[in-house]
């Protein structure tokens, strides 16, 4: 930004006109001195075309020295600067700030590397090092000459961030948006908030209820002023991009509402696997997900309801879902779609074949519905000997484990299923005293804060540990008739040194892993990527860990990978963070090195369209020229990232990348190619 | 255009990315390490910009060996590694049909601590000229041994 | 200022502050000492031929993981270079002079 | 005394702090980034390559460090040490300690010519003190301020560098200063510390000069190490067997340290492959109880490590020696076998622990866990949170984690800090009017 406009200077700083190029030569204190020749190599480039000042300096870096060429650009009317120093990492910035002060475009400035480049590394040959800092020069010197002002690319941006998924992470996500201001729409395919955690009751590290906590962040939500909640939508539209993605919401009816919901409810004969319980329990397809749950207004399943009519009070009544749709811009999108637990395979661990065997969340579920004091059973019988069998669905080996349907297996740690199982089994000691618990498992994994202290208490709660190995896994089987249980288990146990043993229960849990929700949907309409595994793959793991792909949108909790409560809030809070930083000022501002199209040249060959790899970056429009159809390549700067694939594509060199040319390029090229016979001779 | 004197060094155009081969040299700066002078770096977001002809043209121009440092499968650009090696391999043909010598033209991966693989490809690059004379007599060489078109 | 007042105030500054950094400036001193010694004992030994770390320990007589740790100072300061491999040791030699 | 005023403190430089910062910046607050060393980057910069994509850590923390000190809204203090917090009127007011560098800051080009002129050789705490700089030195190449400081308990006085400096930047004279900052919401960034190698005495107590820690080993592979190459330090060999003791600082109720620490197990796996390709005849074992590879893409670089060759043997092992060529002999119970066994290898690396860098209870007012690591009351609710409104905590500071993990809770941390700073600045502000055809839409 121009500082205080200087009331002497006549001289206009011109951008566009012709290059009146000053070029400066940094001693930087003898570091460049001591090995290049400065001065020479400054007296050189003053002969240069278009250079009207070549100068040196102790130290540009200085107040003094930036004030020199301040004070050339005003009252030279130098408008292409071209600096040797140290390295542009660091002061590359610096000089930038310079030249903007003295009211020049900051992009009208260049700068070449003669310490660490140069005079760092050929202390022994000052000559080839002044040689080299003359070419060096010279090439900046050419580019300078092509060089044109620049402006980041700025892009509106509705401030306004849309959160798809509705448990936990999308809760979180929202409401750390909201609170920075920004407006948030919360998508929630179900008719409930509340996500997977809603179906969990002791949550580890602390013990606590898990429903207690999540009722109070979904009060937060929904008392937020900024946040509107869409349940029962679903995403049928995106188009656009960072800043500006117009989305399209559908948003199936309750089908019942206040006045007839309880008794169309009594009325309603159709019943369905309950999924809140996983299907351990039926439900009517008129439901809501658990008492307490939000919105508390009833809903029908319309997946479930076979549309027959319900008779209630003579009167025979069908349910009609008669969705609506919505339009919203929004500038950013927050994905928790979350996960679902492994389905094992019919006959995976004896599971749907031995009615013995049920997964851990269904275990949860069980627990849940028992009143205090009651019995431990299961299938009509006690349960005193229980076998918890871990790393079902994670770990997977190719050869060993079934594929799932799309070939695919889960190679990957689930993470949380340790702990999980851990707590579980302590639990059921304490619930059930006479029981007798086997954990059946590879490694132990509680890494996380507080987790290893289950471990710790699981050993003293006498829980007996089996350690397989993933090529030997324990066999489930039925018990034969006649025997005190109902199944057994058979695993080679690498504690007692390989001992193969047979274990009989009464009940076998299959700790279940981690898989990425079904969405494959959202991944074609939102251009998202996956990874190996299939969960939503962030930018980079380091760099941008809650960053996709597709500049905008983000990642929050379990849509990305297997995590525990504690670490989707984490992720939720740093997506909303990237939000909020994103889309607070109302612009979102990009680099100006993105690729630009000569009309005059492009001919509409397509090439560029092709070699492309960043989704809506580049397109072809027709156009009408001269009463004459004319294909033209478009770029869309908010999805370019300047890796200049189109240019080399291009059959008619009509796209190039702002500020890297490729004509500056050639120059730059040219200039290293020259000779300077003079300079070598004066040593000779 | 300057008059050309003459030929005495040959000349090295190293194109390196600005997250990798450009941090990588700026880092050989640091340890003070010395290697030939006439070598001449220039930053680049991403080698894919440079067409197979761009090559062919600096070598017309007098450049002897240019090395291209990329950022290899580091590269914050999705099209880097594999565009790069492509749009290298075309360039390989069409020196060739001039008479250059291939192993004038170099791609390898360097990251911004690689100091030691830096020096090296530098040095390679050096010995290799030294031993395979100026690109100037090369493609001359090659062109008055063609048959001329009339 | 001129030259020599600049000069004669810096050196009383020097002054002053070595009388208030006594103990550590003094510290300091020995273990210069010590570096040249062994720095010298280190470039003699390896001057002629070069010497791998176990070589270099028994011509001056000083623990291995010492030589060591001065090996690497002095390649670090361009005074001694690596010159190849000897079995599982690397092999040391000072930098010629020009 | 001076006084800046700045919406939140960030304190500790290292990949969590510079995160929060840049988080916290990139929404227009004004941030005080605090570091005690002279330079940012924290553990991270030390790292050669980090799991599981191998990408060179310098290429992913060095974009970092100057993008915090290059941010408009960062205030960049290095070599400065926070002596007191007082709480006053829904701010905190920090008196900070600025070391003397003795040296310049806005002068100093970064040169280095006052290390080379240096006489004092003294061991480089950033190569974990198996290598050298001088007593005058730009703490590393990669340092953010590239800038020297002056070590003035190693300093001859002899005024050499003061001499050189071509920018007058050497100033003996410089002093601590105070000053004294204003903050609405402090982040705590403090990190890890590497349990003590002397802890286990079974292991040798540090005493084995070639049983190292992680760190140097990171070193070694690091293509700026003391070394250049990986060599054992204890006279120098390049290693042909190399161990990693698994849990050497961790799960050890001996030591006072019940707690995983997380990274251990894939850093042994990563540098066992980053050995495999610096020296290809070279045998790894890792001696393991559980191996711990629960994040993204952890367990198929695991599963790559067994493929490449990586020899993983389960055993707790119960002591180490060495022999008298200073060969570590590991004597290990194999659990899978029952059996007890020694054996002997060139280079042990103590897969050790994290412990908290700073215990920042006395300071800041806030309780700390068991663990020693910043308590947080609600994490299933508030991750970040404190239990003193205002301080949030991120990283390492919040007990063992990876990069990936720390960068998340900076993040989470940011976004808590910058929710609370909002609240503490403005009026809440009324709804801005949301569209009538939204809110009808939600019945």
């Amino acid at each position: 930004m121009p500082e205080k406009h200087h009331p002497n200077v006549e001289v206009e700083s011109d951008s566009s006109g012709d290059p009146h190029i000053g070029v400066y030569v940094c001693y930087c204190g003898g570091n460049i001195s001591h090995v290049v020749q400065c001065e020479k190599v400054a007296k050189r480039m003053a002969k240069l075309p278009k250079v009207v000042v070549a100068r040196t300096d102790m130290s540009l870096c200085s107040a003094a020295g930036q004030a020199m060429i301040e004070k050339d650009i005003k009252e030279l009317g130098i408008n292409r600067v071209v600096i040797g120093a140290c390295a542009p990492s660091l002061h590359e910035q610096t000089f930038r700030g310079t030249v903007t002060r003295a009211g020049l475009n900051p992009y009208l400035y260049y700068h070449v590397g003669l310490r660490e480049q140069d005079s760092w590394v050929h202390s022994l040959d000052a000559q080839g090092a002044t040689c080299k800092a003359c070419s060096l020069m010279a090439a900046g010197v050419a580019k300078a000459r092509l060089l044109q002002p620049l402006e980041p690319i700025r892009l509106s941006a509705e401030r306004h961030t849309l959160v798809i998924g509705g448990g936990v992470a999308g809760l979180r996500s929202a409401l750390d948006v909201a609170r920075q201001g920004l407006r948030v729409t919360l998508v929630e395919k179900s008719p409930f908030l509340g996500g997977r955690m809603a179906q969990l009751e002791g949550i580890f590290p602390t013990c606590e209820e898990a429903r207690p906590l999540l009722h109070r962040l979904i009060e937060q939500v929904a008392a937020h002023p900024n946040i509107t909640i869409f349940t029962n939508s679903e995403l049928i539209g995106c188009s656009g991009y960072v800043g500006n993605f117009n989305i399209r919401v559908r948003q199936h009816s309750r089908g019942v509402d206040s006045t007839n919901a309880d008794s169309l409810r009594a009325a309603c004969t159709q019943e369905t696997p309950d999924e809140f319980n996983y299907g351990l329990t039926k439900r009517k397809v008129i439901y809501q997900s658990y008492p307490g749950c939000y919105p508390s207004a009833q809903a029908v399943d319309w997946e479930g309801y076979n549309g027959e009519p319900i008779q209630l009070n003579g009167k025979a009544i069908v349910l009609k879902d008669e969705p609506q749709i919505f339009d919203l811009t929004v500038g950013a999108i927050v994905m928790a779609t979350g996960f679902d637990p492994y389905v094992p395979h019919p006959g995976e661990y004896g599971y749907g074949e031995v009615a013995e065997v049920i997964t851990l969340p269904q275990l949860v579920r069980h627990l849940a519905s028992m009143q205090a004091g009651d019995p431990l059973t299961w299938n009509g019988h006690r349960v005193q000997d229980i076998a918890l069998i871990h790393c079902v669905g994670s770990r997977q080996i190719e050869g060993i484990d079934e594929p799932h349907e799309d070939g695919e297996i889960n190679p990957y740690c689930s993470r949380v299923c340790c702990t999980a199982t851990l707590h579980t089994a302590i639990e059921l000691r304490e619930r059930f005293p006479d029981t007798h618990i086997y954990e059946l498992y590879q490694d132990i994994r509680t890494y996380g804060r507080g987790h290893e202290e289950y471990y710790r208490r699981a050993q003293e709660a006498m829980v007996h540990f089996i350690r397989f190995t993933g090529d030997e896994r324990p066999v489930v089987s039925l018990a034969p008739a006649g025997d005190a249980h109902p199944a057994l288990v058979r695993v080679k146990d690498t504690l007692t040194y390989g001992e193969e043993i047979e274990v009989p229960v009464d009940l076998i849990v299959l700790a279940v892993g981690m898989m990425p929700r079904p969405i494959d949907d959202l991944v074609k309409m939102l251009k998202l990527s996956r990874g190996n595994d299939r969960f939503l793959l962030e930018v980079h793991p380091k760099l941008r860990p809650v960053e996709m792909a597709v500049n905008g949108i983000l990642l929050s909790g379990t849509a990305q990978g297997p995590m525990n409560i504690q670490e989707s809030l984490a992720a939720a809070s740093a997506a909303a963070a990237k939000a909020a930083a994103l889309l607070g000022r109302g612009q979102v501002e990009l680099p100006p090195f993105v690729a630009r199209v000569d009309p005059e040249k492009c001919e509409g060959s397509g090439a560029c369209v092709e070699a492309c790899l960043y989704e809506g970056a580049i397109r072809m429009q027709t156009i009408h020229e001269n009463g004459r159809q004319v294909r033209q390549a478009v770029i869309e700067p908010a999805n370019c990232s300047g890796c200049g694939a189109c240019v080399s594509a291009c059959p008619n060199h009509a796209i190039d990348v702002q500020g890297w040319s490729l004509a500056q390029y050639e120059a730059m090229v040219e200039a290293i190619a020259m000779e300077f016979p003079e300079l070598e001779e004066v040593e000779a | 255009m300057e008059k050309s004197g003459p030929p005495k060094q040959p000349k090295i155009l190293i194109l390196a990315t600005l997250a990798g081969g450009y941090a990588g040299a700026d880092a050989t700066g640091q340890t003070h390490i010395d290697y030939p002078a006439n070598t001449y770096i220039l930053p680049v977001m991403c080698p894919c910009i440079f067409p197979p002809e761009f090559y062919l043209s600096a070598f017309e121009r007098g450049i002897d060996g240019i090395l291209v440092l990329y950022s290899g499968t580091d590269s914050p650009y999705k099209v880097e590694a594999e565009g790069t090696a492509k749009l290298i391999q075309r360039a390989y043909e069409l020196i060739k049909t001039r008479g250059i010598d291939i192993r004038r033209l170099r791609l390898a991966a360097i990251c911004t601590v690689c100091v030691k693989p830096f020096v090296k490809e530098v040095n390679q690059m050096n010995d290799l000229l030294k031993g395979i004379g100026r690109v100037k007599d090369e493609i001359a060489a090659h062109a008055s041994s063609q048959p001329q078109a009339a | 200022m001129s030259n020599s007042t600049e000069a004669r105030m810096r050196s009383e500054t020097l002054k002053r502050l070595r009388e208030d950094h006594a103990a550590t400036v003094e510290h300091t001193q020995v273990l210069l000492r010590e570096q040249k010694q062994i720095q010298r004992e280190i470039c003699q030994a390896i001057r002629e031929n070069p010497k791998t770390v176990p070589e270099v320990s028994a011509a001056i007589s000083r623990p291995a993981h010492e030589v060591l740790w001065y090996l690497a100072a002095l390649k670090k300061y361009g005074i001694v270079v690596e010159a190849g491999m000897c079995g599982d040791y690397v092999l040391y030699q000072g930098v010629k002079e020009a | 005394m001076d006084k800046l005023h700045v919406d939140a403190l960030v304190v500790g430089g290292g990949i969590a702090g510079m995160q929060a910062a840049l988080d916290l910046a990139d929404q227009d607050f004004q941030i005080v980034l605090l570091e005690k060393e002279p330079s940012i980057g924290g553990k991270m910069i030390t790292l050669s390559k980090v799991f599981p994509t191998l990408d060179c850590c310098s290429c992913i923390t060095t974009p970092k460090m100057s993008a915090v000190a290059h941010h408009p809204n960062i205030h960049l203090l290095t070599y400065c040490e926070i002596q007191a917090v007082q709480e006053h009127e829904g701010a905190y007011t920090a008196i900070v300690l600025q070391k003397p560098r003795y040296v310049d800051e806005n002068l100093c080009t970064g040169c280095r010519q006052c290390e080379y002129e240096c006489p004092i050789t003294i061991p480089n705490a950033f190569d974990r003190n198996l290598g050298a700089y001088r007593a005058i030195r730009v703490p590393f190449s990669t340092a953010v301020p590239q800038k020297a400081v002056l070590d003035i308990d190693n300093c001859l006085l002899c005024g050499k560098c003061e001499k050189i400096c071509p920018v007058h930047a050497v100033d003996f004279t410089q002093v601590p200063i105070t000053f004294e900052i204003e903050a609405t919401a402090i982040l705590l960034a403090t990190g890890f510390e590497l349990t003590p190698c002397d802890a286990k005495k079974e292991y040798g107590a540090s005493q084995l000069r070639n049983v190292i820690d992680p760190l140097m080993m990171e070193r070694f592979l690091a293509p700026t190490g003391p070394y250049g190459r990986v060599l054992r330090p204890g006279d120098g060999k390049e290693p042909t067997s190399i161990a990693y003791v698994q849990c050497a600082g961790s799960r050890d109720d001996t030591l006072g340290v019940s707690y995983c620490s997380r990274v251990c197990c894939m850093y042994a796996i990563k540098q066992a492959m980053l050995l495999n390709g610096a020296l290809p005849l070279a045998e790894i074992t890792i001696y393991y109880m559980d191996i711990r590879t629960f994040g993204k893409g952890y367990e198929q670089f695991y599963q790559n490590a067994k493929a490449m060759g990586v020899e993983f043997v389960r055993g707790k092992v119960a002591s180490i020696r060495q022999d008298e060529d200073q060969n570590p002999i590991v004597k290990v119970e194999l659990t899978e076998e029952g059996r007890i066994v020694e054996r002997t290898h060139d280079l042990v690396v103590l897969s050790l622990g994290m412990l908290p860098a700073y215990r920042p209870d006395d300071v800041y007012h806030v309780s700390l866990g068991s663990d020693g690591f910043v308590a947080i009351p609600s994490p299933n609710s508030d991750p970040c949170h404190t239990d003193h409104p205002g301080i949030f905590a991120a990283g390492a500071a919040l007990g063992p984690m990876d990069i990936v993990d720390s960068i998340v809770t900076s993040g989470a941390a940011a976004s808590a800090a910058s929710v609370y700073i909002r609240q503490k600045q403005t009026q809440p502000r009324a709804s801005e009017g949301l569209d009538r055809e939204m809110e009808e839409a939600y019945a």
